[in-house]
């Protein structure tokens, strides 16, 4: 089997988010995402969800070039004011060419 | 009377599932509608709500409300001004969470103003039918004018495009704007057939909703308490003065002793749905702790059991006057 | 006669809905009511159940129900007594497991009460409005004495404060009495505007409701083969023998035909909705496989279609001995 | 006249909400229903359809309606072949998509043939109650001919055991045809005490669900672009021709205006939950980005708006000519 | 702690290939999975997801034959007509027997 | 940019465990978590979900010392009762300060 390196991407934001993170991720690089409806809370938890249905948890797959342009975007337009969180893990795919 | 009144609002089922939705939380009980559900309800009531204003909307003239439209306007501007004004005075709040509240109080809840159908409906009092085209002419303006006094305390531009395309196709927005055109376009023929679903179930799936409300209101109690005396005072106090201006401006406009207690009612409610999206979206900087406390955790409940019956009270007082 | 009466509930919408569940199972549809729905309904019929009841007991005096309660009180006690013993006859089960069981048929269900009311009605008999009452008096009494039943089977202590307060707090608990005190404050009055959604459309969502059981009930059959013939023999014997007792409690207590009969089949139904959640969290050495199998595959549906029309039956006999 | 029908069906809360779904989306706004209640609305407009048509044909003689099943059969067997050769004239698709497209527009559409009812009854016009068993008759072998004719252009064999199992128990299916026997068996007194629910509601709750269809649909908008003329001809082409054929078929079986109407909506129209569920898994091969955008992203809307009255107008015409 | 090494795959498809999925799966050798409900986009987007539920998140945790099974088997039988995603991460289980 | 190392912790429960899992985690040292509805199988499989919502997943980044204590607790109080599963991988923050 032919495995590739790839980076997951997992960010958990605010439902309301949502359009808008679709759109920055888009236009960073990433082929494709994939969103779960979620809740939880963190060390912010200064949020608005309780009305606006929760935290969404949007997972990207993405080569090292997208996920260091998307986390650099996420610290400067996410983190200083929504609640949000983030982390990367290694992944493998076949067919890389979609990633 | 008043007493008799407001005790028949406090023993009506929507009021008291609010009341059992924040002891649900104070018990600590895992009672929660599902966030689909919610969503599903709040979709029903304003699109129905919508619906309804635009059936009525269709059987009134353009003579009697064209009077009224322009005091609702006024009152959009004006209200969130006067927030802002009151906020600055009784709180050390920075601009930016003064404009996100003000965005609050100038926009309108849906729900209060339908709670305050219910009451008036109970005691057979006429309503003006056009009342939700004021509602729906409140739900924005406000919400523009406080962004636009919150931003002059940020230190960044704001995307006003952007914000603005947010605000109007929000979904509340797009089911109480197009209800109404839905109802205006079908009329009283066309609604015949959705009236049971629409209207004879209305106060039922309210009462559900508010179950839910009072679940997410009692959630922020906890808050209450780091908001400060003044912002609690702000909330409580803030809802009778422009309340009561909204009651005058309804008579001043024309409308009967229904309709000018909804336009107080309106103006004293405060916006938990379209608001806190927008300020959300538009004003990031500014804290949902706040404005959500404010406007869910007190002036809600305060306006559901205690604004609602005042200003209907005041509303008839100014009729006998004559006004 | 009675045969008459069998039939008219085998083919009312409800009981074929839960048909066409178990059906829809057995032929590996992937038919399933989204679980946000199943809440949402739940909710739905657990509030309403309440609030009609409450509107029912504000209209009962205290001389009517004081007995009757006092009998619910101790058939709630006694029934999981009894259970607990006839586990020990007629199945291998250790204490742990016959406590578990125990807890649910001490408990009550819900559907099958309402299935109860729904069949009375269409045969045009009496039913005391106080039954709810009744209902929610015998959800928790049983399952605490199973609990504690159990418990004496376990090797550790068991934190009695902690499940106490998950039993009260729970969901369907805080539903049902808060449905109860909210319908006793608002009255006949304030229950006419919520009746539209809370009474005329009952039984089209237990309807609903109940298909989804139906394919709840489907996935336990392959589990009833390895239940053993001893618990089969006691989830399909023992609601007879406790729903006599019922019966019997109900008429020594003063009530009528309906009455007497839907205090019977409450003994005689098994909890699947407030019963399993507590004894998995306070009792998880038990296994699910046995104490939902017997109570909601196998007593639920048996009820339905056997139990309640019996009960009904054993009820006008017994009126017809002057009891 | 023709023209006020169609208006009179424009305006319809139905239309009207479908339209604002469109507009939602055109305006990109993020209105939406939550998936579990999008589910929640099928089963009930399914099961509720099917109750209905069930206790109708409990009030059906065998006499009347064994020539229209005879007559649905051979349009559920023809329109399908008949699309395929259609399409093999007007587009360059392969046999693969041919066959998928064929089996949607052999199917039928729940919503249309709802729209329709609700038309007609509108213009009290009567239709008989066996319609919603031709409903039922024609949802499957359309799809299951085109399965055929698409196969032939595939370069593998095609497990028919298990499609034919996906296809029979896909819970469309089992809503429908489980409500049509449950309607039989309950008949006219059991129905009674649900048709708050599923009979007054209707209308109501499809409000509700065209908002959503509007949305969905609206969301194939771009595609159609990039269908082709020739697929977009056909599929506003198609349903006229096929629809004529169903209102001939109708009245040559002996079926009323209001009938034979019926009859041609639901040969025009073509299926957008059974059929792309079965194709999706029988024939992967197959574009969704094709047979959805003809059958739900055009046929659908024109049929709603167009089809509708010019078929129902059409079958008066045909009554008039002493068919 | 006894940890043992296990892999993640993430299997994300059309909701409507959920009972089939399940299937396969556990004919492979996975011995248990848990699903969310999930919508995205990604380079195919060519779906039917509007309609019928979306897409489904599908997790197993498997050693790594049964892995090697599982991309082998998608490869063959669902990348081809189906929209479908997965990914593959290592893992660390406790109670290795269950996996 | 500045990644740091962290454990992701993924457990799989009864739906009904959810406000005590929510209370024994963060009293473990948790600083936030993601909850998630789902639904599954495994091995065990001896469920009460059917009639209360499913399972729920629940992922929490942690730090090492964390992890380890969160197993060890799920190892003494879950495992042996409950329909639970639970997986761990390695994943990378930015703001290392919040997990
Ligand atoms: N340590 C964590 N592990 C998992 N999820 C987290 C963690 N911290 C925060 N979150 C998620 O991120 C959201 C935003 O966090 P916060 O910005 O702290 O409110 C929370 O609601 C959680 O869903
Ligand atoms: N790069 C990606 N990262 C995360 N999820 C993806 C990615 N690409 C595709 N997906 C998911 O896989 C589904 C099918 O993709 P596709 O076959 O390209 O339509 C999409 O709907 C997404 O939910
Ligand atoms: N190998 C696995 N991979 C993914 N999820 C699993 C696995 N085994 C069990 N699960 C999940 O954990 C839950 C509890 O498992 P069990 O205790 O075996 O009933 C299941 O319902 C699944 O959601
Ligand atoms: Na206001
Ligand atoms: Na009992
Ligand atoms: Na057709």
């Amino acid at each position: 089997m032919n495995l590739k390196q790839r980076k997951l991407v997992t960010i958990v934001a605010e439902a309301a988010l949502e359009q808008r993170l679709v759109r920055d991720l888009t236009t960073l690089g990433a082929k494709g995402y994939t969103i779960t409806s979620a809740h939880g809370a963190g060390p912010r938890n200064q949020r608005n969800g309780d009305l606006e249905g929760g935290n969404i948890k949007v997972e990207i797959v993405v080569n090292n070039e997208v996920m260091g342009k998307v986390l650099e975007f996420l610290e400067t337009n996410y983190f200083p004011h929504y609640a949000c969180s983030c982390w990367v893990s290694a992944v493998e795919v076949l067919r890389d060419e979609r990633y | 009377m008043l007493w008799e009144v407001a005790l028949q609002n406090l023993t009506s089922p929507p009021v008291l599932a609010f009341a059992l939705g924040l002891l649900a939380v104070l018990i600590k009980s895992d009672l929660r509608l599902p966030e689909a559900v919610y969503q599903a309800l709040s979709i029903y009531l304003l699109l129905g709500i919508g619906i309804k204003g635009g059936v009525a909307l269709s059987q009134s003239s353009f003579d009697e409300i064209w009077l009224p439209i322009i005091g609702a306007l006024i009152l959009g501007i004006l209200t969130p001004l006067l927030a802002f004004k009151g906020l600055g005075f009784m709180t050390k709040l920075d601009a930016v969470n003064r404009g996100a509240v003000a965005a609050h109080y100038g926009s309108t809840s849906l729900v209060t103003f339908t709670a305050a159908l219910i009451f008036l409906e109970a005691q057979k009092i006429f309503v003006e039918g056009y009342v939700t085209t004021l509602l729906a002419i409140l739900e924005i303006p406000g919400i523009i004018v406080g962004l636009m006094l919150a931003s002059k305390g940020l230190g960044r531009s704001v995307n006003w495009g952007e914000s603005l395309r947010e605000v109007l196709t929000a979904r509340s927005i797009v089911l109480l704007a197009g209800g109404l055109v839905l109802g205006v376009v079908t009329g009283v023929n066309g609604y015949e057939r959705i009236e049971p679903f629409f209207g004879t179930m209305f106060t039922g799936v309210l009462t559900l909703f508010l179950l839910e409300m009072g679940i997410v209101a009692g959630r922020r109690i906890p808050d209450i308490k780091s908001a400060g005396i003044g912002l609690v005072g702000f909330s409580l106090g803030f809802p009778l003065l422009a309340g009561s201006l909204g009651v005058l401006t309804g008579h001043l406009t024309g409308m009967g002793i229904g309709g000018s207690a909804v336009l107080g009612v309106l103006t004293a409610s405060a916006s938990y749905i379209a608001a806190p999206a927008a300020v959300r979206l538009a004003l990031p900087e500014a804290s949902p702790g706040i404005y959500l406390t404010a406007s869910l955790g007190i002036t809600f409940p305060f306006n559901l059991i205690v604004g609602i019956p005042l200003l209907v009270s005041l509303s008839g007082l100014l009729e006998g006057l004559g006004l």
